[in-house]
């Protein structure tokens, strides 16, 4: 891998991490959402 | 003066309650003979590169048995709840960490004791070397300093064989790292100004877990 | 008001006002008010997980409450924990003794946290007291879950503390054990020690006490003088407060 | 809202810093210092994401110490944001740098003290997370986990200076110092895109594990 080759890597790299990193966050919201709706039905139920 | 009266009176309990059985002894002993045995099959070491493994051998059965011990230290008060008798005594609760700390670093310097002579031994290396025995004695300090409350953490957790290992060792790194730096200089005979860096990091490490633990020992054991 | 003043006027032993307790979302205790005078003695009665234990363990500056106020003969607990720690002793449910030791090392072992300075004479005299001289130099291992309630009522009684707390004492005990112990109680220091203590036998506990206080959900149900109930009575309005859980 | 403008914002100023990097650094370099480490972009990431990395462990220090004092949950939550992200970005730090040793020493891992004292940091604060997950009661995780947090801290300093020591016994890379203007700017905004990354991150994790806090309450009442 010639110079340019190993600073791409890094850089995608950290991007790559970056995204993947925001992508759990929101998945970690979307399921937190989720959570909350059913908890709204339990609550009109009860 | 109360105080060090209850610190003392601790970590006789300490002394005494484990002399009497010898379990926790007599299975670090082994245990530490037998990472030096494991050491001499796994290298089956030419004499001119013992001197450079030697000191890390040294500490790698000095680390594992010191987790072994303290792994124990805090069992009684935890098995038998005497911990909370302790607390009920008209002392600060740093004086159990304080009295803890002492039971486990006389144990320690005792499993140590035993094992620098039979390293010597078996791998024939002069070990009884001033500049040794104080890297030794210092690191213990810096070593059961954080072994003591990382085992009062660990022994209220579920798998508190497991935990304490991987809280301590990677904390306390820094000090094999020195010890076996320092012991290296000292086994080559060099003279104490080369290992001064070394002796101020071991030192440090000994003053900073001796005082942020102490001022925070009280949260770990409270309710 | 400062430390000797409030010793001398302060009639009460031990005050709670407002005393809470929560273990993250779970209340143990919800306000705890109590009003116990010096040498008098309070029974604690109460189904599982009223928070009797809970509460004996915060008088005895073992657990922290989560907020309120206790005194202990006049003075703030949470600021004077060292001073007033010297004037309580406990009796749990755990003998807070080591098993390897002796009965006489545990003994000398606790002297010496409390700082007793004529520690071999008290522990003789605390060892004939709860009659275990003849076993004083065997361990602990050894001993029946009675003799272990008596060594714990030693280790109480070590340092004279005015002030004794008990949770359960009647656990693990035959009726014989318990007369002896109870009388061992009140024979020390003739009855000017301020005795609580949580119990489910209410024949036992009327026998004892001046006062009775039902706990239901960490709240006082119910409290009165023990002269003005019988046993029936200690009965049925046990039944009114642990009725209203069921419900 | 924050934290959409931090992230956005950081996300801008990390273009910039790539485009200052690609453009600007390398036409500095004349030919014989093209490898030396100051000359080489990825430099530009590599020492923010360490900054940050160690900034998000003094948070954890500082909300470490907050939590005993206060016993909030509020800063239990942050001192476990500010962990989870101080472990995110020195796996950055660890990833960058093994490239960075791969060009430059040709292996992926070297003992250099940069990489090793990462490393223990690292393990230190998987060490944090495993003990909060051998932990049921809340109250008394949150408590080991300050306690924790603290005594972990503390230990940053040490382990950093005894690795740098020991490397000095055998040098790994030659120090680097920065000469040219353009590089310091290039270096300052990469620690400022970085840090608004971390800020803009750490308060999105904050207002989640708050949500994900009230909604266990929610359903342990709900249930009760």
């Amino acid at each position: 891998m010639d110079n340019a080759g190993y600073i791409v890597t890094a850089f995608g790299v950290v991007w790559i991490g970056l995204f993947i990193y925001l992508f759990v966050l929101v998945q970690r919201e979307k399921a937190l959402r989720k959570e909350i709706a059913a908890l709204k039905e339990d609550m009109k139920k009860a | 003066m109360k105080f060090w009266n209850s610190v003392a009176a601790i970590a006789w309990k300490d002394i005494l309650s484990e002399l009497r059985t010898k379990e926790i002894i007599s299975s670090v002993l082994v245990f530490a003979v037998l990472v030096l045995v494991i050491f001499n099959f796994a290298f089956n070491l030419a004499p001119d590169l013992i001197l450079q493994i030697a000191p890390g051998i040294l500490w790698v059965a000095f680390a594992f048995s010191g987790v072994l011990s303290l792994n124990r230290a805090f069992i009684p008060e935890k098995e038998e709840n005497c911990l909370e008798g302790l607390m009920g005594c008209p002392v600060g609760r740093e004086a159990i960490y304080v009295g803890k700390a002492l039971g486990s670093l006389f144990f320690m310097v005792l499993v140590e004791a035993v094992i620098l002579p039979v390293f010597a031994l078996l791998f024939n290396i002069a070990v009884l070397q001033s500049g040794l025995i104080t890297v030794t004695l210092l690191a213990t300090i810096g070593f059961v300093a954080v072994g003591t409350i990382f085992s009062a953490l660990a022994v209220n957790t579920r798998a508190r064989e497991m935990v304490l290992p991987i809280l301590f060792l990677p904390v306390v790194s820094p000090v094999i790292i020195a010890a076996v730096k320092a012991s290296a200089i000292s086994l080559n005979g060099q003279s104490w100004s080369d290992m001064t860096i070394w002796l101020a990091i071991i030192l440090a490490f000994d003053i900073i877990y001796l005082t942020v633990p102490f001022l925070v020992f009280p949260y770990v054991i409270e309710e | 008001m400062n430390s000797t003043q409030a010793i001398s006027s302060a009639p009460l032993a031990v005050e709670t006002s407002g005393v809470v307790k929560s273990f993250g979302n779970y209340i143990a205790l919800r306000g705890i008010d109590l009003k116990v005078p010096a040498g008098s003695t309070l029974a604690v009665f109460g189904p599982n997980g009223a928070g009797k234990t809970t509460l004996i363990k915060i008088l005895a500056s073992i657990m922290r409450p989560t907020s309120g106020k206790i005194l202990i003969e006049g003075l703030e607990l949470k600021d004077n924990v060292e001073l007033l720690r010297a004037r309580l002793g406990l009796v749990a449910h755990q003998s807070y003794l080591y098993s390897n030791l002796s009965a006489w090392e545990n003994l000398d072992f606790y002297a010496r946290m409390y700082g007793l300075d004529d520690r071999s004479k008290r522990i003789g005299e605390v060892i004939d007291l709860v009659s275990m001289t003849g076993r004083k130099h065997d361990r602990l291992s050894t001993f029946s879950r009675g003799m272990q309630q008596r060594m714990a009522l030693a280790r109480a009684l070590l340092h004279k503390p005015p002030i004794l707390l008990l949770d359960e004492p009647e656990t693990g005990l035959d009726q014989q054990a318990l007369d002896a112990m109870w009388d061992i109680i009140k024979r020390e220091e003739d009855g000017r020690r301020t005795i609580i203590f949580t119990s489910h036998s209410f024949e036992r506990a009327l026998a004892v006490c001046n006062d009775v206080v039902i706990l239901e959900r960490g709240r006082i149900a119910y409290k009165a003088q023990a002269c003005t109930l019988n046993l029936d009575g200690l009965k049925q309005k046990y039944q009114e407060c642990t009725a209203a859980v069921k419900k | 809202m924050r934290t959409r403008i931090f992230i956005i914002l950081s996300a801008i100023l990390l273009l910039v810093t790539i485009a200052m990097e690609m453009l600007l650094i390398p036409s500095l370099a004349s030919a014989q210092n093209k490898d030396l480490i100051q000359y080489s972009p990825v430099f530009y990431w590599h020492i923010p994401v360490a900054w940050v990395a160690l900034f998000a462990f003094l948070c954890v220090f500082i909300a470490s110490i907050a939590y005993l004092w206060k016993r909030t949950p509020f800063w239990d939550i942050v001192a476990t944001t500010s962990a989870e992200l101080g472990v995110v970005f020195t796996t950055f730090f660890l990833l960058t740098g093994s490239i960075w040793a791969k060009f430059a020493w040709g292996t992926w891992w070297a003992w250099d003290a940069r990489l090793t004292s990462s490393l223990v940091l690292w393990i230190i604060y998987i060490a944090y997370f495993l003990l909060r997950t051998y932990i049921s009661n809340p109250e008394q995780r949150a408590r080991f986990a300050a306690v924790f947090g603290i005594l972990g801290f503390v230990d940053v300093p040490i382990v950093i200076l005894t690795l740098f020591v020991s490397n000095q016994m055998h040098p790994g890379d030659a120090a680097f110092h920065l000469d040219k203007p353009q590089m310091i700017i290039t270096l300052v905004t990469g620690v400022v895109a970085f840090t608004l990354l971390y800020l803009g991150l750490l308060f999105f994790g904050i207002h989640l594990r708050e949500d994900a806090y009230e909604v266990s309450k929610l359903k342990e009442t709900d249930g009760g």
